[in-house]
């Protein structure tokens, strides 16, 4: 299906079936009026949302919840959820600040979402996948026990079933709320990815405004092709620490998907409206030798 | 005693030197008037005796994260002196540059040929610049995936030591990929088809301190710490108040013991009261013995059960419920 | 005719231009002064046809050289964008650069996937500046070597365009270890398990091009060069004179017939009169069939007869003697 | 055998035995008297020759003879040449200032040697070796079909026989003269180095001065440990180009050992007087683990 075919079919399940509206949603049109916070206008949250998030005025990709990412790089009605009866527990019983546990639940009552990342299987384009979605209204996206867990088990499900896995991800790094568990996280996600790899599955991941942090430094750059969104801030150490690190103000566009390609480090910059087109393709060519 | 006053004070330490300098001027006195004071000099030896077992035996997880930093605490390069020999350093990640904050290189523990990589530190301004203050830069990294995969070509248990703060926060680490380097190491330390011993003997800090800090066997130094984020950076995030790390350290969990009981930490390691820093020598010779152990256990492994067996470790870290 | 003036002129076509303007230029005079000039014409644009034919059939190396760098002879884009479908540009070596200079992606050519490496040549000054005329640094390689290792992990089949004066011989190149790049791009080619197919299309500059320039197939355009050396480099080394590159050009044998009959090219695809840049889309789509067909041919083989039989062809090339 | 006890040996073998000079040790000890490039003095033949080559006033490390340096890094009289009957062809007829083939007759005349590289199995430290070393005096050093051959052999040899590989390397590049010929033994080394790689055999490289071209961008830099003596000149392309390329003075340093170790580019730089010693150590490491 053509991408402008794809749309249209997007729309209307969207708009002739409002009866039920997806988990989440809230988050972009959460009244009548959005401010833009790239142009600072005010826009009607029905054009942003139709527009994937996407300002119509400065083209900031602002962020997306778990089911509008979804919604958009999967074929309509084809995502089957998987490992979404895992919670996390409050392994450390964290009180300083706010208190862990009740960090969770307003997540997850602000969210409708159990965790910080769906995963399932899903199609793409026709092709059967395994997909996970970052939220980072969920406590900032942060990796904690059972996004690491989740993660961990998507490369695996890739892995059992030989299908490519695609990863939409946004974060702020480790879960400090759960201290060792959460950093040890980066490496056993990182060791899934690399039996992914040996096992010459693809993987693609899609780097979303922001992602940093143990995310950034584990699973989300060993993929075989890194996409990511126009403006996305990407990076390890966070801009304040890096600025009062070296002393100057940081150079105007530092940690942004387009530096990062400029730095090699990412494969491709893609505007959201060539996003799933472009996933598709490099499935389809990544795919294609192992037949 | 007498090199009190030149030795580095940690903060919590201020109240037992305050008196140990008591303690010694009084001596000074004693010399000088004749023996009477040596009734106030026994009590204030006793006081002096039982406010140090108190202090070092009820450390609270900042002191020890204070410990793990002392300047003074036997670093990596101490380690290669005293318990390796026929050290032979390997420099260069082929890409870049040579990250002094990064050793890497082969050694002979007891029979045992091994790689070794660890942070480092220095003793002096001369050597923390030099050694960048133990945070590596992107071609750290670099060099130390570089000797993991030579290892691995050669079978060479790897043993690391891991003392940083963390990876270098600056702005052509950003620009040269930092965290792109950091998840190449942890992806090839997973799956090298070698024993992997880590040791924690001082600061364990996050992302920088992982790359090189799992495997099959995790030892920690008694006051070593390994955290997700600095005590200092998470108080800041919660409080806006450095000053909070403290707190911040309890709530953490970084301590050798935390460690150990969440079963990430296989074995820990005494360290004298007040530090390893008391008696570098014992300690060291007691992690030689810990590591040798470690991999005397593990070479019994074939290949791919160690890997299998690295995996299942790894995949078994978190905590969470199916509801 | 009327685009004489506009066309790039090389060297060895100066008596042809000359001619073919002052025959334009007769026409020209015929239109407004009269018929009487027919004859004149007619026995000029004979002569036009015949040092035409002589000057393009009897190509030295030198002028073949010339014409492996005209600027509008069709570069790695113009085949990109003729040859193949739904390209995918990819970027970045992963630890330091994105190097305009390597062409790197996937792409389908017919029914097929394939991965494909390229030099890049532009059109004008702002793409030659962008392309940095051709020649790749370090991390030009290094982007090449990963998309090697991608095609490799995901059986594509991988497609290279030779078209470089060579790697890039600046101060930072060398610090960034050119040679390292270079060496290392060609152990990876040496052992992917998957047929690689190689166009020499233009110029191909020592071991810039070898980098990604050998494997199961070579394929030579007709006047495309493949040389150890630049002509005038070789020049300069023997003479002390670039000017003597011509006779350079012919010691080296370095054009495509000399490989072909060295037994290093596989087939050489015929040009027109003149050059690839006479009638691209013809020399493209002959490219693209010869492509295919090598493909179809290396298809047939399982990867370990593959890297077995890509490694004796290396291990055969070479002329010495037993005594 | 300690390296002093083995400089002993050393001296008493070369010295005890003189009646027949070893192959090619003129080069350095052609007169009485010599000339260091490094500090302009003159300096007794002798003394250079008994410091390995080593300036015993400034310390700079002249170029030795294959022989000289088959002397100072394997065990007394365990170097056994293989494929010492190559000889080089001339395929291109090559004519263009001195003729090709005169070049090659000159060079072996004047070393005494076959062609720039020898190859032999031998003894380091009492382990099997295969060892090769290149001499510079001849074409210097450049690769040719048999240089690349007798290489390619090395590692094959090495290879079959599961023992290490040690190559002193020097080198001004490809052999121009035989053209393509020439090049493509750059892909046949590399082929043959990843080979080894592949195999789990150590190979250590020792890069002398100068090592530039087409072997350091091929078999050269793909060792598992490289080594590089003090001062010795390494790259791609040669200085003068790279200055004419860039337009400015050269940075002093440029393209040497030292250099490219702040550079990441090779493991160690060693003094001569102890590169027999390292160079074992390694083995003994990288081969330990096989046991
Ligand atoms: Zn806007
Ligand atoms: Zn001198």
């Amino acid at each position: 299906m053509p991408i402008s075919d794809w749309f249209r079919a997007r729309e209307q399940r969207r708009y002739t079936a409002p009866s039920e509206p997806p988990r989440g949603s809230e988050s972009l049109a959460d009244g009548v009026w959005v401010r833009c916070e790239g142009c600072k206008r005010t826009l009607y949250a029905g054009d942003l949302e139709r527009g994937l998030g996407v300002c119509p005025s400065c083209g900031r990709h602002h962020q997306l919840t778990a089911d509008q990412r979804i919604d958009m790089l999967c074929d309509p009605g084809s995502f089957d959820e998987i490992d979404g009866d895992l919670r996390s527990g409050d392994p450390l019983e964290f009180r300083s600040g706010k208190p862990y546990a009740e960090a969770i639940e307003a997540a997850q009552d602000n969210t409708g979402l159990p965790e910080a990342v769906l995963t399932g299987r899903a199609l793409m384009g026709g092709l059967p996948v395994v997909v996970g979605v970052m939220d980072f209204r969920f406590i900032g996206a942060s990796m904690g026990s059972v996004v690491g867990e989740r993660i961990a088990r998507a490369f695996e499900s890739a892995c059992d079933r030989r299908v490519p896995l695609v990863l939409a991800i946004a974060s702020g790094g480790a879960r400090m709320q759960e201290g060792m568990l959460s950093l040890m996280q980066m490496a056993k996600t990182a060791a899934a990815a690399a039996r992914l790899a040996d096992a010459g599955v693809p993987y693609v991941a899609i780097l979303t405004d922001p992602t940093m942090g143990g995310v950034t430094a584990s699973f989300a750059t060993l993929a075989d092709v890194i996409v990511a969104e126009p403006g996305a801030r990407i990076g390890f150490a966070g801009p304040r620490l890096v600025e009062r690190t070296i002393r100057r103000a940081l150079p105007k566009g530092f940690q942004t998907a387009e530096s990062l390609l400029g730095h090699g480090m990412i494969d491709l910059v893609v505007e959201r409206g060539s996003l799933r087109e472009t996933v598709i393709g490099l499935l389809v060519c990544l795919a294609a030798g192992g037949e | 005693m007498s090199d009190v006053a030149r030795r580095f004070v940690m903060e919590f330490e201020r109240p037992l030197v305050d008196l140990e300098e008591k303690l010694e001027s009084l001596k000074h006195l004693s010399v000088v008037e004749g023996a009477e004071l040596a009734v106030e000099i026994a009590a204030l030896e006793a006081e002096v005796d039982e406010l140090r077992t108190t202090l070092y035996t009820s450390l609270t997880p900042w002191e020890r994260v204070q410990i793990s930093r002392h300047p003074e605490r036997p670093h990596t390069d101490d380690y290669l002196a005293d318990v390796f020999r026929d050290v032979i350093e390997l420099h260069g990640d082929r890409l870049y540059g040579d990250d002094a904050a990064m050793f890497a290189g082969l050694a002979s523990l007891g029979t045992r040929k091994v790689a070794v990589l660890g942070h480092r530190k220095g003793r002096n301004t001369t050597e923390n610049v030099r050694y960048n203050f133990g945070s590596p830069h992107p071609e750290g990294f670099r060099k130390a995936e570089r000797v993991m995969l030579l290892a691995d070509r050669f079978g060479l248990p790897i043993v690391t030591f891991l003392d940083t703060a963390g990876a270098y926060p600056g702005l052509e680490d950003e620009d040269r990929g930092q965290a792109w380097a950091i998840a190449s190491c942890l992806a090839t330390l997973s799956r090298v088809r070698v024993p992997v011993v880590t040791v924690g003997i001082g600061e364990g800090g996050s992302g920088g301190a992982l790359a090189i800090g799992f495997g099959d066997r995790l030892i920690m130094l008694e006051n070593a710490y390994y955290s997700v984020i600095s005590p200092e950076m998470c108080a800041t995030i919660l409080h806006k108040e450095p000053a909070r790390a403290a707190e911040a350290s309890g709530c953490l969990q970084l301590t050798a013991q935390d460690l150990e009981r969440m079963g990430l930490a296989d074995e820990v390691v005494p360290e004298p009261l007040g530090g390893a820093q008391r008696d570098p020598v014992t300690v060291m010779g007691a992690v030689g013995t810990a590591v040798a152990r470690a991999l005397d256990d593990l070479g019994a492994l074939p290949a791919d059960a160690l890997i299998a067996s690295r995996y299942e470790r790894l995949r078994a870290i978190g905590e969470y419920s199916s509801e």
